[in-house]
């Protein structure tokens, strides 16, 4: 496949048809949450798009992004976008391994200067660069230099995004997100633990149909995706706004399906689109499987006070609060209170009686 | 210590200060729904008549002193200390617009009994030396001559003389063992003789062993009304002296009603120990005898009767069936103002501001809101059961020049006992 | 195992989520029989719980007219019981679903013939006849 | 400071150190007031204290005619913002999963739609009662800063939960953080200003209804 062919050009030379190839145009938008009536845009820009080419570094991560994208049983639309990309660095991926592996990544880096698609996972250790490093190459330099070149970054993983896992307290590598180092490139949080597969190949279908990158919240994520909270888009948020709720896990609630709100989903601060995407080929997700969402979405979820605590109850120790209020408080108070009463009683001794002859006296 | 000061006052309010007050102020939110329940208010429209603005000192001084929290606000210069300026400023709310009527107490949604305070303030203003001319020359006059208006016992003996032989009744007196000693308000003494008669017909009918007491005749107290309790107490002291001298099993409180409470509620506190005879209100004792059978009305008034409730003896005494009991035996056509029982409005003048001419003015405007409520009913003729709320009444109906005659509940029964010769 | 199958299926009550849908569905046949404004409704990006699609399934039921397009993999196209709603279902070569969408249009889109396809088949034609006549 | 962030420090050690002030200053302002005890009151009684002391408690949640007509818009607005904020606090489910994960008791709570009207009108109440005391000769008169003050305060509480629970501040942590943070500021304050009549007024109350009880009358 030669690097100028446009993504038409390999769809038709692959005998695709014009219905199959509107058909994919359908599917790609709706995996980019774009209004149905955008399709015929997509069949246009994707008709002239150019392949482009995609270094994908792994840092401190646990391969579980990258496992979301290409463990899909059957492929899907997905793999058709990832056909078309140049998939230049991979290390897990790639057959060639050693220096080659590290050429094929200075090759593309110098072959596509400014032109290529920079993919992350893993955060970047920035407590000893020993904790990660690949060819000997720490994280933080390799991220540098290859970010230098990048037209873009695409941070998939919680933990590329916002540090995830390894940044979680007490953070002991020091480990950072991408847009903690990289400020002069833009950038993309695909956040998530792992992120939608859909969501990945959305926002490279993105950049590949329109060239740039789609609109982003205030976390960098794409709004399609991003843009409404697991609990606005909850099937079971009718029971929420009803007042129904599961106890535990296997309750009466827990089985007609009532919200999970009790149980700690963390659903209304979750910013994703496993609602509507949902997972493993639109088969389920957490919460219609029976479990409250985690919030892995979120900067810092690990440390959000625990995946079992309804999210208004406070994360520390309030029963020691409360007790160290009342015994203070009365402590203080009996104290307090005693002085008090005996300047009432010492007053009432030392009274001596008022006359009328004291009251003519001054009036 | 030899006069009164800022310090004597200060220390008067730390002897006062107990939990119902700590609640009282700790609860009030300013809502502003004690102000429509006062008529200095009301009638005024002026908002530093607002009962528990009416404390405002005092509430200071609480909170600086009885809570850590107001100590650390005095500490650090938010909170200011109390003066006798402020003090000489609030003397007009505390006594010239305040009859502790109690009105305001049946009103606050969080339970301020503001009367109960305003007594209490008064303590400090009394030690610190903030109180009416009028109150104290009552309160001299009633240490020196035993009586606020300076009714000596002599006039006492006149009068009685003067109604024996009007009527040919006998008005006992220093009678030892008799069961009930009567008290008497020297209004009554001197403008409403009316009722002394009244007594003596009633208890002949009723064959009640009664007496007067030469030497504790006067029921009001002055004391109280001026906020100090050293005063009130000597006060109550010849009561009970008197009564336990005489030996009588009851004391009867007159109409009066500062007199009642002070006798009823107030007394045994001042004295600090319980009484050794019982005090009734002439009125539950008139209801007694009404109930037994022993008192009875040859037939009963046509005119058209309100009657206005004594804050003192209805509202904050707890006599209220027994008049409703009373007016029911004498009236055919009795009407009720709009708010009566607990919930009336006072004549205007208790609380000492009767004898404190400096509050004439203010007493007769805010009158307008006792006149409204006649107005509203148009009674014939106006009942009450109080010397002072009387006084004030015709006072006030004169003013508004309004042709209203006002009388005594217990004269009103005498005046149709059914004469019969035992 | 067994304590799993003591766990009661419970069909989930599926009004709440499917009536705006519906009633966008209405909304959208109303403009089509009024002005002939044609109407696609992308169901991925419904927030479905269980039972939901199968519920919508059921309110739709199944009409007269019915077809298939094998392109990319097989799409069926089924009109509903309502004339002018149509449902059309894409899957993958490998029979995963990768759209799913209700059309309300008398002539749903991917059946028409595209016109970037008419040369190549006039030219196909035209082979394939002078094939047979030589023949 | 991330809005996670933000929100683990008001849903932690900012809340335990509120929760904390609340419970002591209660606990001291309590005692502040009933060690000052009552002295025993040596008047022959004509009633019972007990009985006429609760009876005054319920009875003054009762508005009467009086208040209806003498202050309406207190009476109203005050009944429709106190009988809403304890709709809200204590009807809400996150609010019951609160008190429950704290206190251990649980129960059932209000729709959502519901909890959101009720919250609607309790917050018109307090800018109306706001308003009206500015408004208001007397009520202007007899306000202090505080008074204003503690409006803003539990108008917040309110105000910010609206904001959350209608995610009308984004991201959600940001304004679950902005609530909890308004309702530790309420917390703080609450024992040693007039938020204290939450409690006191039932002493007083039941004070004066005591007091008056002795004597024979129903206050």
């Amino acid at each position: 496949m030669s690097d100028h062919n446009t993504l038409g050009e390999i769809l038709r030379e692959r005998g695709v048809s014009r219905r199959g190839f509107l058909k994919f145009c359908t599917a790609t938008a709706s995996m980019m949450a774009l209004p149905p009536t955008m399709t015929m845009a997509v069949a246009e820009a994707l008709e002239k798009a150019p392949r482009p080419s995609v270094i994908w570094l792994s840092f401190q991560e646990c391969t579980g992004c990258t496992e979301s994208l290409t463990r899909s049983h059957a492929p899907t639309i997905e793999s058709l976008i990832f056909d078309h990309v140049s998939l230049d660095y991979h290390h897990t991926l790639q057959a060639a391994s050693g220096d080659a592996a590290e050429a094929a990544r200075e090759e593309a880096m110098h072959a596509h200067h400014g032109k290529y698609l920079l993919v992350v996972d893993g955060s970047i250790p920035l407590g000893d660069p020993g904790f990660s490093t690949i060819a000997g190459i720490s994280n933080l330099d390799m991220l540098k230099e290859t970010a230098e070149g990048a037209a873009a970054i695409i941070a998939v993983g919680t933990c590329a995004a916002f540090g995830g896992l390894p940044h979680a307290a007490p953070n002991p590598t020091g480990a950072v997100s991408v847009s903690d180092i990289i400020k002069d490139k833009p950038i993309v949080n695909v956040s998530g633990c792992p992120p939608i597969p859909s969501v990945i190949t959305g926002v490279l279908a993105h950049f590949l149909t329109f060239g740039g990158l789609p609109e982003l919240d205030q976390y960098g994520r794409p709004m399609v995706f991003f843009g409404q909270s697991i609990h606005d888009r909850c099937y079971r948020r009718p029971f929420y706004d009803k007042g129904l709720f599961a106890e535990t896990f296997d309750d009466e609630g827990a089985r007609k399906g009532w919200c999970l709100y009790r149980l700690g989903c963390k659903g209304p601060m979750t910013y994703n689109a496993c609602a509507t995407m949902k997972w493993n080929q639109g088969t389920s997700w957490p919460i219609e499987s029976g479990h409250g969402c985690l919030g892995c979405s979120e900067p810092d979820f690990w440390d959000a006070g625990g995946f079992y605590k309804a999210l208004s109850i406070p994360t520390s120790d309030l029963a020691g609060a409360i007790g160290t209020g009342l015994g203070v408080g009365a402590a203080v108070g009996i104290a307090a209170g005693a002085m008090a009463h005996k300047k009432k009683t010492d007053a009432e001794h030392e009274r001596e009686p008022l006359t009328v002859e004291q009251l003519e006296g001054e009036s | 210590m030899s006069g009164t000061s800022l310090q004597r006052g200060l220390k008067a309010w730390m002897e006062e200060m107990d939990a119902p007050v700590a609640s009282f102020f700790s609860s009030c939110v300013h809502c502003g729904i004690c102000a429509e329940a006062c008529l200095f208010y009301t009638e005024t429209g002026d908002p530093k008549y607002t009962p528990i603005h009416k404390l405002e000192p005092m509430r200071r001084f609480w909170q600086q002193e009885f809570t850590l929290f107001g100590k650390l606000l005095k500490t650090v210069g938010l909170s200011k200390p109390v003066t006798d300026e402020e003090l000489e400023e609030w003397e007009t709310l505390v006594y010239d617009s305040c009859t502790l009527c109690g009105r305001c107490s049946m009103a606050c949604p969080v339970g301020n009994d503001i009367t109960y305070m305003i007594r209490k303030a008064r303590e400090g203003f009394v030690a610190s030396g903030h109180v009416p001319k009028g109150m104290v020359g009552a309160a001299g006059r009633a240490i020196r001559i035993g009586s606020p208006m300076g009714v000596k016992l002599s006039a006492l003996e006149a009068q009685i003389r003067h109604i024996e032989n009007d009527t040919g009744l006998k008005i006992p007196v220093d009678v030892e063992g008799a069961d009930y000693m009567a008290l008497l308000s020297s209004m009554e003494i001197m403008n409403f003789p009316e009722y002394i008669e009244a007594l003596a017909r009633i208890f002949k009918q009723a064959g009640v062993s009664w007496t007067l007491c030469s030497e504790a005749f006067e029921a009001t107290n002055s004391g109280i009304q001026i906020g100090s309790k050293d005063i009130a107490r000597q006060l109550v002291q010849r009561v009970v002296d008197g009564a336990e001298k005489l030996g009588v099993k009851y004391v009867i409180s007159p109409e009066c009603g500062h007199a009642y409470f002070a006798i009823r509620w107030e007394g045994p506190n001042l004295i600090g120990r319980e009484y050794k005879f019982e005090v009734v209100h002439i009125l539950e004792l008139l209801d007694q005898l009404r109930a037994k059978g022993r008192l009875k009305v040859s037939e009963k008034f046509d005119e058209r009767l309100t009657f206005h409730d004594p804050c003192q003896i209805v509202r904050k005494g707890g006599v209220l069936a027994e008049t409703r009991n009373l007016m029911g035996m004498i009236a055919s056509n009795f009407v009720e103002m709009e708010d009566h029982r607990e919930h009336n409005w006072c004549c205007g003048g208790g609380g000492g501001v009767s004898s404190n001419e400096r509050a004439d003015e203010l007493r007769i405007k805010v009158f307008s809101r006792k006149k409204k409520q006649l107005d509203a009913v148009a009674p014939e003729t106006l009942v009450t059961a109080c010397a002072n709320c009387r006084l004030m009444l015709e006072d006030g109906l004169e003013e508004y020049h309004m042709e209203l005659p006002v009388t005594g509940l217990t004269e009103m029964i005498a005046e149709k006992l059914v004469e019969e010769e035992k | 195992m067994s304590k799993l199958e003591r766990i009661k299926v419970v069909e989930l009550p599926a009004e709440q989520n499917l009536r705006p849908l519906l009633h966008e569905i209405g909304h959208a046949l109303r403009k089509l029989a009024d002005r002939g404004e044609e109407h696609v409704i992308d169901l991925r990006a419904m927030p479905f719980g269980p039972g939901d699609e199968a519920a919508l399934m059921r309110f739709l039921g199944e009409g007269e007219a019915s077809g298939r397009v094998d392109a990319l993999g097989e799409t069926r196209i089924r009109e509903s019981r309502f004339p002018g709603v149509w449902l059309i279902d894409h899957y993958n070569e490998d029979g995963g679903r990768i759209a799913l969408q209700i059309e309300i249009t008398r002539m749903p889109s991917i059946l028409r013939t595209p016109p970037e396809e008419l040369q190549d088949s006039l030219a196909g034609f035209g082979l394939a006849l002078k094939e047979r006549e030589t023949n | 400071m991330t809005p996670t962030e933000f929100l683990v420090l008001t849903r932690g050690p900012l809340f335990d150190i509120a929760v904390t002030i609340f419970v002591f200053g209660i606990v001291l302002r309590l005692f502040e007031v009933l060690i000052l005890g009552r002295k025993a009151d040596l008047a022959a009684a004509r009633g019972a204290e007990f009985k006429p002391g609760m009876a005054t408690v319920m009875r003054r949640f009762v508005p009467d005619r009086e208040k209806l007509q003498g202050s309406p818009v207190v009476t109203i607005l005050g009944y429709l913002f106190h009988v809403g904020f304890f709709v809200c606090l204590l009807l809400f489910v996150p609010h019951i999963e609160l008190i429950h994960s704290t206190l251990g008791i649980s129960w059932p709570g209000l729709p959502t739609a519901m909890i959101d009207a009720v919250a609607v009108i309790t917050m018109l109440a307090l800018v109306g009662l706001f308003i009206n005391r500015l408004n208001s000769k007397l009520l202007r008169f007899l306000s202090t800063f505080e008074d204003y003050f503690l409006l803003v305060v539990v108008f917040l509480t309110l105000f910010t939960g609206y904001l959350a629970f209608h995610r009308i501040v984004e991201p959600y942590p940001t304004a679950l953080a902005l609530h909890l943070l308004s309702v530790e500021l309420m917390l703080v304050i609450f024992p040693f200003t007039k938020l204290m009549h939450t409690f006191t007024a039932f002493l007083g109350r039941y004070y004066n209804g005591a007091m008056y009880g002795r004597r024979g009358v129903e206050s």
